[in-house]
């Protein structure tokens, strides 16, 4: 069996006395749907942020398709392939949506280094951003900046940042966290459309969601793997309903 | 040759000076760590004190004790209607606003002193028991150095305690450290902003006055020696009382040490010593790790 | 319409009177007159008027102007575009002024190429007068009271050792240097010299002067700006305790400038200072001169060297417009000058007709208590001092 | 579906560092100057000088994000590059003691950007302060060569294409010749910011942890931005001390930082003409009120600083933005 797209090995992360990661053994296949759940605190968002090379691991290691990138750089780590979406918006705010999405396409293409042409002369970078916003439906409001607009398009404009990065992992913190429910299918009809091959990963509290979209599903409790298994094994699960699932219920 | 009585000189004339950094400092550092505002008027309000309180020794014939509460009183007071009337409408704007506008009332407030009071230097005459020297054993010194590090530590002392044991400072504490939770929590933002405005404006006072007889009390007071107190609350940390105490402390011997003993190297000590302290800890010797 | 009509009435009206009255004489005034020279400018800016309205029958039948322009601060950029202005676009005859040596020495390329005479009233930095030959000072240089001052200390106080303390900027290393040249000259010995910060800001000298004190010297001789530094050197010297340890704090006449004496109070007595002017000198046209300030400034107020230089600098200007009878040029202007002779409130003086530098009586003061002020006894007297930097042709002093 | 390149917004991307025809009026006003007031051609100078500073302090701070107060050590660098060059008889040339100048700026702000960019804020801010301080100081120890507090006086600067004296009474060719370098270095700083990189460089200033998250690499561009910038600002020193023949410790004060700082924030930073807008108002006002008030004008300047940040918002040019935008609904943050 060839490596895992993306594999942890023994993860730590400690804040002074608090163990954010606690040893951590985790895989993602390629072209795996997987869902990353836990109660507040329990180390998600730490995960990404070790995955994504934000957090340095005190111990373990991190492997990419059986390479170690425990220590690769973050910028690194998004040439090869692994990009993430945050949790609360972090967009270029007085800038217009379709700017947004043009620097991370231009960040792929190798188009950003360049001094002494107009951002405007690489239509190839235009025109692939507004293809993107149009599949995500933004199109119409590639010109408004991102502060005018509610918050659930700006979630759009999130992924659609991930998204221009071409990924073969795919991380997403609450993709949906504070999108109005009339709009939220256009964020998972964006996801089921993304190619098979890609890994992605989604942290969400929406069980829903999770549920109709994950094929396995890992919980984490206080900073540790608490149990993985397909969503029929986790629903199934007496100890997760008990410290997870049946404290939260759905939703 | 450094004898014990040379270090003793030289601790006790370093603090002498960092407790007047001190003063004056830590409400700047309070007000930047609560509102995230850039006061670069502060120096401003610390010269306006201690022209309150020069003049109310020299006119109205204010003892020194009561003519620094007059000039807290007067400067917490001005100060407080000018956040209220000013400052508020720039709470949350561009930095660069905030810095443009304080500059803008230093300038006014330098101008406007300068045209009634005039440019030259205010003496502030310490009471005759302040004057020459004070025995303390081991060591002859300078009476007012001494007495300048009593009272700050007894305002130091204050300040911990209405910091740790008071409700108002548990309120300023959690707000410090994250605004949006003190909101949630029913703390009056505004309110809270304006009493510490308020109180840091009036530290400020306090400085400037009980400072003069070290660095002098003139208009240009408000812009020459602010780069002193920003550094002071850099490498203290923002927000933090007890960081600036030991920044401003430690700046202040350090200052003095190297003055004494290599005065060749002007002030390029003090700068070169900042950015190893600020390279080292980015957040000051006592802020919040960055997260 | 009607505007063009007025500006052209008043044109006309401007050229026949101008033919008919007095010739106007322009003079360009640089001076700081706001940020921390502020104090200053104010004071020779007094010196200047006072003279002008004092001998208003001595302008006559000329009409003296004068144009004043802020230089802001001592930077010397601000100096040259404002020198520049002045002579560009006022078009004045006479420019004067210069608080600051940098301000000075920054605007002497513009001096030359303007060909205008230069009254400088304070800037202190001895070789400046060398920097243009349109430079006349009517002040002082730094060597004046630091060489007299020298061998005074080692002369008339026995000192044998001494330590400078002296403000890190071109006149305080001047001082520093005229000082140990001829201190040292008569046996003394210089154990320590201390830089004590820069003009800019007035340190906390504590640091400075504990170190002086370590180090027990019979004399500690101290350069600093008049103004604010000097009241906070009073200050600390008499707050460390140096007088009882039998340290004597001497230096030029800067550190017990007029403005800031009777608030050192007590601090200061003891205090001996070489300088060519205060306010206390027994001189009948000093009498004169303090009353007239008191009564045009209030009686709070007095002047002091600052105020003696534009005083006197006024009265050299006033003597050139006279000679060369209100047209004004500039080699004839320093012809005028040359060896020219006045008597004022700090003595006779005159300008020498190689340097184009003042020379002038020096005075050697002790400040007592009398009659409830601090007052400045003069115990020693040198005349007709010529700066020894240019007499003795010293490092930059030699010229070219 | 629409082709991509008719939507309004890609066009607008596509077209914005289009010439506009309005902009050609700075230059135009800058010639009638020359032609209107030749007799304040001194000012005129000391005016384009600062447009050129302000201009690039506008690209490290406006674009990019950086908040320094140290910047005129390198108007310093540059400055004191020409000076002692040309006080030591090695180099007198103006053209390519400018180049010089903007090495030895770029130099500077290579080794200090490498050290300090990994920081930000007011520990940024302190830290570009205090190595401005440093090399002031430095520059004052160093007597011998940069002539200490003195500064360096005359300079031998050569004839302007061995052909244009420079008349320190009448600086006609001063004048046009900082306007020429000006014009060049515009078009320089106009066509970065324009660029992918300027646009990068936007994305730093707006969401730096973003911009790692696209795989920037933040540090590398901000170093690379920073010394561009400084290498400008080494220009804008060196043709400051050629013009006035004169360089001294002020070129590296922290009046100098604290003023180009306030004259880009006043006349709108992030905006390319912010810089000449503001070093308009600015000089003019502290120009023209310091000879009328001598000793007030400063209140009159703190008053119009006030006043803009209290009611503009992002300088002048924001006044004119935001009359030119329709009004949008006020976003929450």
């Amino acid at each position: 069996m060839s490596a895992p797209l993306l594999e942890t090995r023994a993860l730590c992360r400690n804040f002074g006395a608090l163990a954010a990661a606690r040893d951590i053994d985790f895989r993602l296949e390629a072209g795996a749907r997987h869902a990353l759940i836990g109660p507040n605190g329990a180390g998600k968002t730490t995960f990404v942020n070790l995955l994504t090379g934000v957090v340095q691991p005190t111990t373990g290691a991190i492997l990419m398709k059986g390479r170690d990138i425990t220590g690769v750089a973050q910028a690194e780590r998004v040439k090869l392939g692994i990009a993430r979406t945050f949790q609360i918006n972090r967009l270029f705010r007085r800038l217009s949506v379709l700017e947004n999405v043009y620097i991370a396409v231009a960040e792929r293409v190798g188009a950003a280094p360049s001094m002494f042409r107009p951002a405007g002369v690489r239509r190839d970078v235009v025109d692939e951003s507004m293809q993107l916003l149009e599949t995500l439906k933004l199109s119409g409001d590639a010109a408004r900046r991102i502060s005018e607009l509610p918050y659930g398009r700006q979630r759009l404009v999130e992924l659609a940042i991930a998204l221009a990065l071409r990924p073969e992992v795919l991380l997403l913190d609450e993709p949906a966290a504070g999108v109005p429910s009339a709009e939220s299918h256009i964020i998972l009809d964006a996801i089921d459309g993304l190619p098979r091959d890609i890994g992605v990963l989604i942290i969400d509290h929406d069980m829903d969601l999770v549920f109709r979209f994950a094929e396995r599903i890992t919980v984490m409790v206080s900073g540790a793997v608490f149990a993985t298994g397909s969503p029929r094994e986790i629903a199934a699960d007496a100890e997760v309903r008990a410290v997870y699932l049946g404290r939260t219920g759905h939703g | 040759m450094i004898a014990g009585v040379d270090i003793a000189s030289m601790l006790l004339g370093g603090v002498a000076a960092g407790m007047v950094l001190f003063i004056v400092s830590v409400g700047l550092s309070v007000t930047m760590g609560l509102m995230g505002f850039v006061n670069l008027a502060h120096g401003g309000f610390a010269m306006l004190g201690g022209y309150a309180i020069a003049l109310a020794m020299k006119h109205w014939g204010f003892g020194f004790v009561s003519a620094l509460v007059f000039g807290f009183v007067v400067t917490a007071a001005a100060s407080a209607v000018l956040e209220r009337l000013l400052y508020a409408r720039l709470y949350g704007a561009d930095e660069l606003d905030q810095v443009l506008f304080t500059i803008g009332l230093v300038f006014m407030i330098i101008a406007s002193v300068t045209l009634l009071i005039g440019p030259e230097n205010q003496p502030l005459a310490l009471p005759s028991f302040l004057r020459g020297q004070i025995n303390l054993g081991i060591i002859q010194y300078r009476a007012y150095s001494v007495v300048l590090i009593a009272i700050g530590i007894v305002i130091v002392g204050a300040l911990w305690l209405g910091f740790e044991r008071t409700r108002l400072g548990a309120q300023i504490r959690a707000a410090v450290d994250n605004r949006r939770m003190a909101e949630s929590l029913g703390i009056n933002i505004a309110r809270l902003f304006t009493i510490t405005f308020a109180f840091g404006s009036g530290m400020a006072a306090l400085g400037g006055g009980l400072g003069a007889e070290f660095l002098g009390l003139d208009p240009q007071y408000a812009l020459k020696y602010l780069v002193y107190f920003l550094i002071v609350v850099a490498v203290g940390g923002l927000g933090r009382v007890t960081g600036v105490f030991y920044a401003a402390l430690l700046i202040g011997v350090l200052d003095f040490a190297l003055k004494k003993y290599v005065p060749q190297g002007g002030t390029a000590f003090i700068y070169a010593l900042t950015i190893l302290l600020l390279l080292w800890r980015p957040q000051g010797l006592f802020g919040a790790k960055a997260t | 319409m009607t505007r063009w009509m007025i500006a052209a009435a008043a044109a006309a009206l401007a050229l026949t009177t101008s033919w008919a009255q007095a010739q106007e004489v322009k003079v360009g005034v640089a001076l700081p007159y706001t940020g921390i020279g502020a104090e200053f400018a104010q004071l020779v800016d007094r010196g200047m008027e006072l003279y002008l309205k004092l001998n208003a029958d001595k302008v006559k039948p000329y009409k003296i102007t004068l144009i004043k322009r802020d230089v802001k601060d001592p930077g010397g950029a601000n100096a040259k575009i404002a020198v520049q202005e002045l002579l560009t676009q006022d078009n004045v005859d006479i420019l004067a002024g210069w608080i600051y040596s940098p301000n000075a020495i920054a605007s002497a390329p513009i001096v030359s190429a303007g060909k205008k005479l230069a009254v400088i009233m304070n800037a202190g930095t001895a070789h400046i007068t060398n920097m243009s030959p349109y430079y006349v000072r009517t002040s002082f240089s730094m060597w004046h009271a630091g060489y007299a001052m020298g061998e005074a200390a080692a002369k008339l106080l026995n000192a044998k050792t001494a330590v400078v303390g002296y403000t890190d900027f071109p006149p305080g290393k001047d001082s520093l240097a005229a000082f140990k040249k001829s201190f040292e000259a008569v046996g003394g010995k210089v154990i320590d010299e201390i830089p004590m910060g820069g003009a800019g800001a007035v340190p906390d000298f504590t640091p400075f002067f504990q170190r002086a004190k370590d180090k027990k010297p019979d004399v500690f001789f101290v350069f600093v700006p008049a103004g604010d530094h000097a009241a906070a050197v009073v200050k600390t010297y008499a707050a460390l305790g140096m007088r009882d340890a039998g340290i004597k704090l001497i230096g030029p006449g800067d550190i017990t400038q007029d403005t800031k004496l009777q608030a050192m109070g007590a601090a200061a007595v003891g205090l001996i200072t070489m300088h060519h002017y205060h306010a206390d000198l027994d001189i009948p046209e000093n009498k004169r001169f303090v009353e007239a300030w008191k009564k045009e400034y209030g009686a709070a107020t007095t002047p002091d060297f600052m105020a003696v230089g534009g005083y006197d600098g006024m009265a050299a200007i006033v003597h050139v417009v006279q000679t060369l009878r209100g047209k004004i040029d500039a080699d004839k202007a320093l012809e005028a000058l040359k060896g020219w002779k006045f008597a004022s409130p700090r003595g006779p003086i005159s300008i020498d007709p190689v340097t184009r530098d003042i020379v002038m009586n020096e005075y050697l003061s002790e400040a007592v208590m009398k009659d409830g002020r601090v007052f400045q006894k003069v115990i020693g007297k040198i005349d007709g001092v010529k700066d020894a930097c240019k007499e003795q042709k010293i490092g930059p002093c030699a010229g070219k | 579906m629409t082709e991509p390149l008719d939507h309004p917004a890609a066009r607008a991307l596509a077209e914005r560092h289009r010439l506009r025809p309005w902009e050609a009026i700075p230059w135009l006003l800058a010639l009638g100057f020359y032609f209107a007031f030749p007799k304040h051609l001194g000012f005129g100078t000391e005016l384009l000088v600062t447009v050129l500073f302000a201009l690039s302090l506008d690209l490290v701070l406006g674009y990019a994000g950086i908040v320094t107060l140290g910047q005129a050590a390198f108007f310093g660098a540059g400055a004191y590059t020409v000076g002692i060059l040309a006080k030591q008889g090695i180099w007198t040339e103006p053209i390519t003691g400018l180049i010089l100048a903007a090495l030895v700026a770029a130099a500077v702000g290579l080794g200090s950007g490498l050290v300090l960019l990994r920081t930000q804020g007011l520990t940024l801010l302190m830290l570009t302060l205090c190595t401005m301080a440093l090399l002031e100081e430095a520059a004052n120890l160093a007597h011998d060569y940069t002539g200490g507090f003195d500064g360096l006086d005359s300079l031998p600067i050569a004839p302007l294409l061995g052909r244009f004296e420079f008349n320190p009474l009448y600086p006609t060719t001063q004048y046009l010749y900082v306007l020429v370098v000006l014009f060049v270095c515009f078009v320089f700083v106009r066509t970065l910011v324009y660029s992918p990189f300027g646009q990068s460089l936007r994305g730093i200033r707006e969401n730096m942890l973003r911009m790692h998250a696209v795989g920037a690499p933040v540090r590398g561009r901000l170093v690379l931005c920073y010394t561009l910038s400084a290498a400008i600002a080494g220009i804008a020193g060196g043709i400051w001390a050629q013009a006035n023949a004169y360089v001294n410790l002020g070129t590296l004060g922290l009046d100098r930082a604290a003023t180009v700082l306030i004259i880009l924030v006043l006349g709108g930073h992030g905006r390319l003409y912010g810089a000449f807008i503001g070093a308009v108002a600015y000089m003019v006002l502290s120009h023209f009120l310091a000879k009328i008030y001598p000793t007030a004008w400063q209140l009159g300047l703190g008053l119009l600083l006030v006043v803009i940040a209290l009611f503009a918002r992002n300088g002048i040019l924001g006044i004119v933005a935001a009359l030119g935008r329709r009004p949008a609904p006020r976003a929450t943050s």
